[in-house]
């Protein structure tokens, strides 16, 4: 393959995979954070407390979480079409990214949140704050560090997820890597896919480690 | 003895299964393995992983031995695997509009033959002698301005709502409750160099066990099994 | 003091009915631990009342039922008339917003400045930004962190975070303050000059201040009543002068005895003798207040009597700002001497209490 | 397909995907915590301060986790025959899992860690702790309900991402709803295997649930 | 008292040499923070030492720096004659083995309990299971908490977390201790019974204390030397009986203004006049120490002059172990009488002050 079709496949792949990972990056955290932040204060005798709800919501947390992403991808292929149109393209693979994103943010909120010291809580509720106050101006703002880093791990996460979509002609450099690199065996592409990959990750995290660190002001001693 | 025998899902591992209880019978013991992946079994088998596999037509077994060095033969034919062009949009070939969508598997092979047979029903050129290894780079002539979308194999049945065609392999086509012979715009030609082989390593192309297998594949017990449970969407060549 | 008295004491601000608070046991089998056992107590609407006890009382868990922190077990929390108890979502919001808390452990917010700390509770009632900075600066000033504005509370002093607590308490000027220790770590000029804050908001606002402390000078100076509790119940209450004065219960006896001039000096202690031996002095526990606070009492009885009357050990100072006086003194043990004192004391109406004899 | 014969598959699916799940789990865990505690640690001014390091550790897991997982299934082939015998089946199948699982689990120890009150580890230094004693005694021990949510992330992933390992014929549940509910449009298997999927998951978080409960003794006002 | 004077003061433990400690800027363009400057300080071996302060002062900062918690920018700090801020490695945790800390703010591990976290600095060193058990039981019964061995750090009030601290540095025998306002959050009868046992270790032991406190009641009962800090600086240092009546830097007489008795009361600060009406009083201070202080000097002043002297506040107590008066008396503001008073004085070597006058 020449240099210069090499680089156009890796410049449409780098686009289409940070195009899905953004998109299904951002309406999967917008949605998976209020979920994560219902499960993390729904429990008995939390903030929010709806026990019953608090199951129903993990239930379907957890089934959306424990269905293989092809088989998710099938499954909604009707929902897909709804929202993107059609049911193949990068377009369309966001719509099950999206879905399998959520979940996985919720799961890190909820984690992130509930490290959150609950004498902080007391404190709002003692100022006569509301749920929501609450949520956002104690829980999520305490935990920005952490929901940082859990919202970095997120995009790794689908950078790698994102090669999937290849089954449905989502693209991107995932599955560039494998149909060329892999199947068509160009070790050179698969390594050009790699190294891109590397570097596309290595940014997103270090971003996402400075933006924790920025947000962390509970160590300033040095 | 147990030999290890790499296929890939579907209808090679259905097959597979049913030469398994023949060979059964005939002394030789079979451990199938499945894999959803075409690089695999033969990497498997290169490497001794496995000792014979059934999942792939010679051109294909071609390019990965250029490509990869693989000292892999073929020992026999196995079975005739077609493949076909469907449309929920239209009713014949003459219909398919100038810039229609065209869906096409994603793997190098399927995706190749695909091509091809799009050449042969005059829709489109590719490169000269370019063969199975053909890409979609490789369409040099494409004067109804059609626009390809390569998809994973078994994804293409339900990709008909969002294309105009869908080049699906016979299987997929079956399973999806598509009827080849009826519903089919345009199917491969039978002359296609697509035939299924059996492949294993150079040095055991002679061995007594490759015999015992192949015979075991060629029994009339699996090409009834074929017939009958592939109605003729999937053929013997013996 | 002139609060108190000027209103009624039938006007309370809070009241605490038959209140019992069980935490659940932490391993099955055991018992749940009673931290409140039957809780009667009212603060009435104004007064600074103090909250003493031993570590462990109940003081925290007590304060944290005012404003529904946690639920009582059993009774009634009454604040201003309403049963806290018994309301929740918007109404208890509501409540809270006229009630400011100042926490034992600070609960300052890491990711909000000192300003952001202050501002956070009037930003919750949703006043508009220009005014909570109009209102908060002056408090932060009050308070002595001028210079800490833009400082996380990682950056802070301890004695500094107890300060942001005490601004952001009294950020909305509420009708009642609980206090849960708000100047154990601030150093005696910062407490007094906080104490000094709040006896202004106290006096010119009428704010009522439900003060939990160990500073038995805290209590001293800036309470008109205090209440004393151990192992969960109120055991002494009163009016501070009065409950200083003559503490009727042994918890409360142990935790003035540390008081300066309340107890004997360990020197004068290891002298102490129960019998007196010829030439001895009489060891005499003088306390005055009120009428007798100022004169010059035991110029006259060293004048009228003629005694030789050492000062040993005591303190003349003000009891929530009345005059008080508490001396140990001694002179001759001559019993002829120890009688015409007796009958000094009978005639000036200072209580005298002869607790030993020295050499 | 007959219900025995579903019933069957089914259950030599649990077996594999609840073995690979299982044994790369508790290997990825075992190698991803030090390399997390490390991640979280030996940043500039840290307990093991060693800046250099952190970097090179880090980007290593970064490439590991951008690497698409066939990919990095074919590259690490002939380590896998090393550890497993063979480079295909079940067993080999849990050789690139348990690297995938590796800096998976090191990122979100890393997070965990990192939520610890510096203060603790502040006290334990006064104490002639050595950092081993800091790590163990301390940062772990405080991080434990994080740590358990953390793992239970991990291992419903896992259970996700073993559906992949069809690819090396590692079979399992997701793999079996693949070819035969994918591939072979068999959806009463597909169905099947989604449903015994979330009960597998649904039984992982809350006993995950259960145990970050158990371990958190941090709010115990009632 | 008594360890300092039988130990030559030629024996520290502890040296600060020059040390400074500045924060750096958060902001660019600001300034670091210079919480320590210029720290010149000795702690000698077996006493117990307090460091006072304003909020602020850097008294934290300052012990943070005596086991490498923190390095300063500047300086030096000799534990036992090593250099703290050169260790490193192994011999620093051989170093922090022997230092105890109890921390401002607790530091307790949420995950053990009130046992575990006592026993922690022991598993740390190494000791076995049983030898701990042995160890610590005793310890915790000392700060009363035996009936919370199982429990949470989340189940204690804020005085027994406290508590749970201060075994904890206790548990490991140090030969010094670093006390961050270890009774702060305690009541006078447990903060009293801490300081005994820390006098008591220290007096058995020989254990050294560095104790920062802002209650002056402690520094005046516990310590026999006292430092303090004002701005990052030690600003006055020395004898905690000295200190305390005679505090020449205005920090330390700001500080020491609220004890009782030091200061006046406000109901007199209120009639106190610059110059005499006739038949006014004079307003005179008397500080008695030593000699002087368990003689009848009022007494005698009455007798001997004829004067109605009234007490108007004070106190009679000891400082450091030993006894110390200081009482504001009240008599005739007449010239005559003042200069005899002060002859008096002066023939006593009693110490007096004319502060103003009353009527
Ligand atoms: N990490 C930091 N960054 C910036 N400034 C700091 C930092 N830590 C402490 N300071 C500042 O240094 C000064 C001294 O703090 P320190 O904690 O030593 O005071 P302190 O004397 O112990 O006061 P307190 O009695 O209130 O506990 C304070 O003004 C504080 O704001
Ligand atoms: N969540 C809890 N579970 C079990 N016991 C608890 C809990 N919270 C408090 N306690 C116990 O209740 C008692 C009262 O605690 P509280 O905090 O009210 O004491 P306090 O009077 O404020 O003491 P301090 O002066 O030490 O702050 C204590 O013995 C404490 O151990
Ligand atoms: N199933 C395919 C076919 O025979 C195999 C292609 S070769 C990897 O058509
Ligand atoms: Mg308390
Ligand atoms: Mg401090």
């Amino acid at each position: 393959m020449s240099i210069d079709m090499l680089v156009n496949l890796l410049a449409k792949g780098l686009w289409q995979t940070v195009y899905m990972v953004f998109v299904s990056g951002l309406i999967g955290t917008a949605i998976g954070l209020p979920i994560g932040v219902f499960l993390a204060t729904s429990g008995k005798g939390e903030l929010f407390a709806a026990p019953g709800w608090n199951r129903v919501i993990g239930l379907i947390v957890n089934a959306t979480r424990s269905t293989p992403f092809i088989i998710l991808v099938v499954a909604i292929i009707p929902f897909t079409r709804i929202i993107a149109g059609t049911s193949i393209g990068t377009r369309a693979a966001i719509v099950p990214l999206t879905i399998a994103t959520i979940p996985f943010v919720a799961r890190l909120i909820e984690g992130a949140i509930r490290e959150v010291d609950k004498g902080l809580v007391e404190a709002a509720r003692a100022m006569g704050a509301t749920p929501l106050q609450i949520v956002t101006k104690v829980l999520l703002a305490e935990a920005m560090p952490s929901i940082a880093l859990g919202i970095t791990l997120t995009i790794v996460s689908l950078i790698g997820y994102s090669a999937m979509v290849g089954a449905v002609g989502g693209g991107g450099l995932g599955d560039l890597g494998i149909r060329y690199g892999y199947q068509r065996f160009m070790p050179e592409v698969m390594l050009a896919v790699v190294v891109v990959l590397i570097v596309l990750v290595q940014a997103v995290q270090s971003a996402g480690d400075a933006l924790a660190r920025r947000f962390d002001k509970r160590n300033r001693k040095s | 003895e147990t030999k290890k025998v790499g296929v890939t899902t579907g209808p090679h591992a259905q097959i597979v299964e049913k030469v398994k209880e023949v060979a059964a019978t005939k002394g030789l013991d079979l451990d199938v393995i499945e894999f959803t992946d075409y690089v695999m079994p033969n990497q498997a088998l290169a490497d001794g992983d496995l000792d014979i596999n059934s999942f792939q037509h010679q051109p294909y077994l071609d390019n990965q031995v250029a490509d990869r060095g693989f000292d892999l033969v073929s020992v026999a034919k196995s079975v005739n695997f077609p493949m076909a062009g469907y449309s929920n949009k239209v009713k014949s070939k003459d219909e398919i509009p100038d810039g229609a969508t065209f869906a096409l598997p994603n793997d190098p092979s399927n995706g190749g033959r695909a091509l091809l047979m799009l050449e042969d029903q005059g829709l489109i050129k590719l490169t000269k002698d370019i063969g199975v290894r053909a890409t979609v780079a490789n369409v040099i002539d494409n004067p109804h301005d059609y626009q390809f979308i390569e998809l994973d194999a078994a994804q293409l049945p339900r990709s008909l709502d969002d294309v105009d065609v869908a080049l699906i392999n016979t299987n997929y086509a079956l399973d999806a409750g598509l009827n080849p012979v009826e519903d089919s715009l345009f199917r491969e030609s039978t002359k296609a160099p697509y035939v299924g082989i059996i492949a294993v390593r150079s040095k055991d192309k002679d061995a007594a066990w490759v015999k015992t297998f192949v015979e075991s594949y060629h029994s009339p017990e699996v090409k009834a099994f074929i017939e009958k449970q592939f109605k003729g969407a999937i053929t013997p060549t013996w | 003091m002139a609060n108190e008295s000027a209103l009624p004491e039938t006007d309370p601000m809070l009241v605490f009915e038959g209140v019992t608070k069980e935490f659940p046991a932490t391993h099955k089998g055991e018992n749940g631990f009673k931290a409140l056992n039957g809780v009667d107590y009212t603060v009435p609407r104004g007064t600074i009342t103090g909250i003493i006890g031993r570590s462990g009382a109940g003081k925290s868990t007590l304060v944290r039922l005012v404003n529904g922190l946690e639920k009582p077990t059993n009774g009634r929390v009454l604040v201003d008339g309403t049963d806290v108890t018994k309301l929740s979502g918007g109404s208890l919001r509501t409540l809270r917003r006229s009630v400011g808390m100042i926490f034992q452990h600070f609960n300052l917010l890491s990711s909000r400045t000192v300003f952001d700390n202050v501002a956070m509770p009037l930003e919750i009632a949703g006043m508009p930004a220009k005014a909570i900075k109009a209102k908060i600066e002056p408090l932060i000033d009050m308070v002595g962190l001028s210079d800490k504005l833009d400082r996380y509370p990682a950056e802070l002093s301890g004695g500094q975070k107890q300060r942001v607590g005490i601004a952001r308490a009294l950020a909305t000027d509420p009708k009642l303050l609980l206090s849960d220790e708000a100047t154990s770590a601030l150093d005696p000029e910062t407490t007094q000059h906080i104490l000094d804050l709040l006896k202004t908001i106290n006096r010119e606002l009428g704010l009522t201040v439900l003060l939990i402390t160990h500073e038995m000078e805290v209590v001293k100076t800036a309470t008109s009543r205090v209440a004393v509790m151990d192992g969960g119940k109120i055991v002494e209450s009163g009016r501070t002068f009065d409950v200083f004065l003559r503490p009727q219960h042994a918890t409360t006896q142990t935790l003035l005895a540390s008081m300066p001039g309340t107890g004997l000096p360990d020197w004068i202690k290891r002298k102490v003798k129960d019998s007196p031996a010829p030439g001895d002095d009489a060891l005499v526990r003088l306390t005055f207040f009120g009428d007798t606070a100022d004169q010059p009492l035991v110029a006259r009885l060293t004048k009228e009597l003629g005694l030789d009357v050492r000062i040993m050990s005591g303190t003349v100072d003000e009891i929530a700002g009345d005059p008080f006086g508490n001396l140990v003194i001694a002179y001759s043990a001559e019993p002829g001497v120890m009688e015409q004192a007796r009958a000094f004391f009978a005639k000036t109406g200072l209580v005298a209490e002869e607790v030993g004899y020295v050499d």
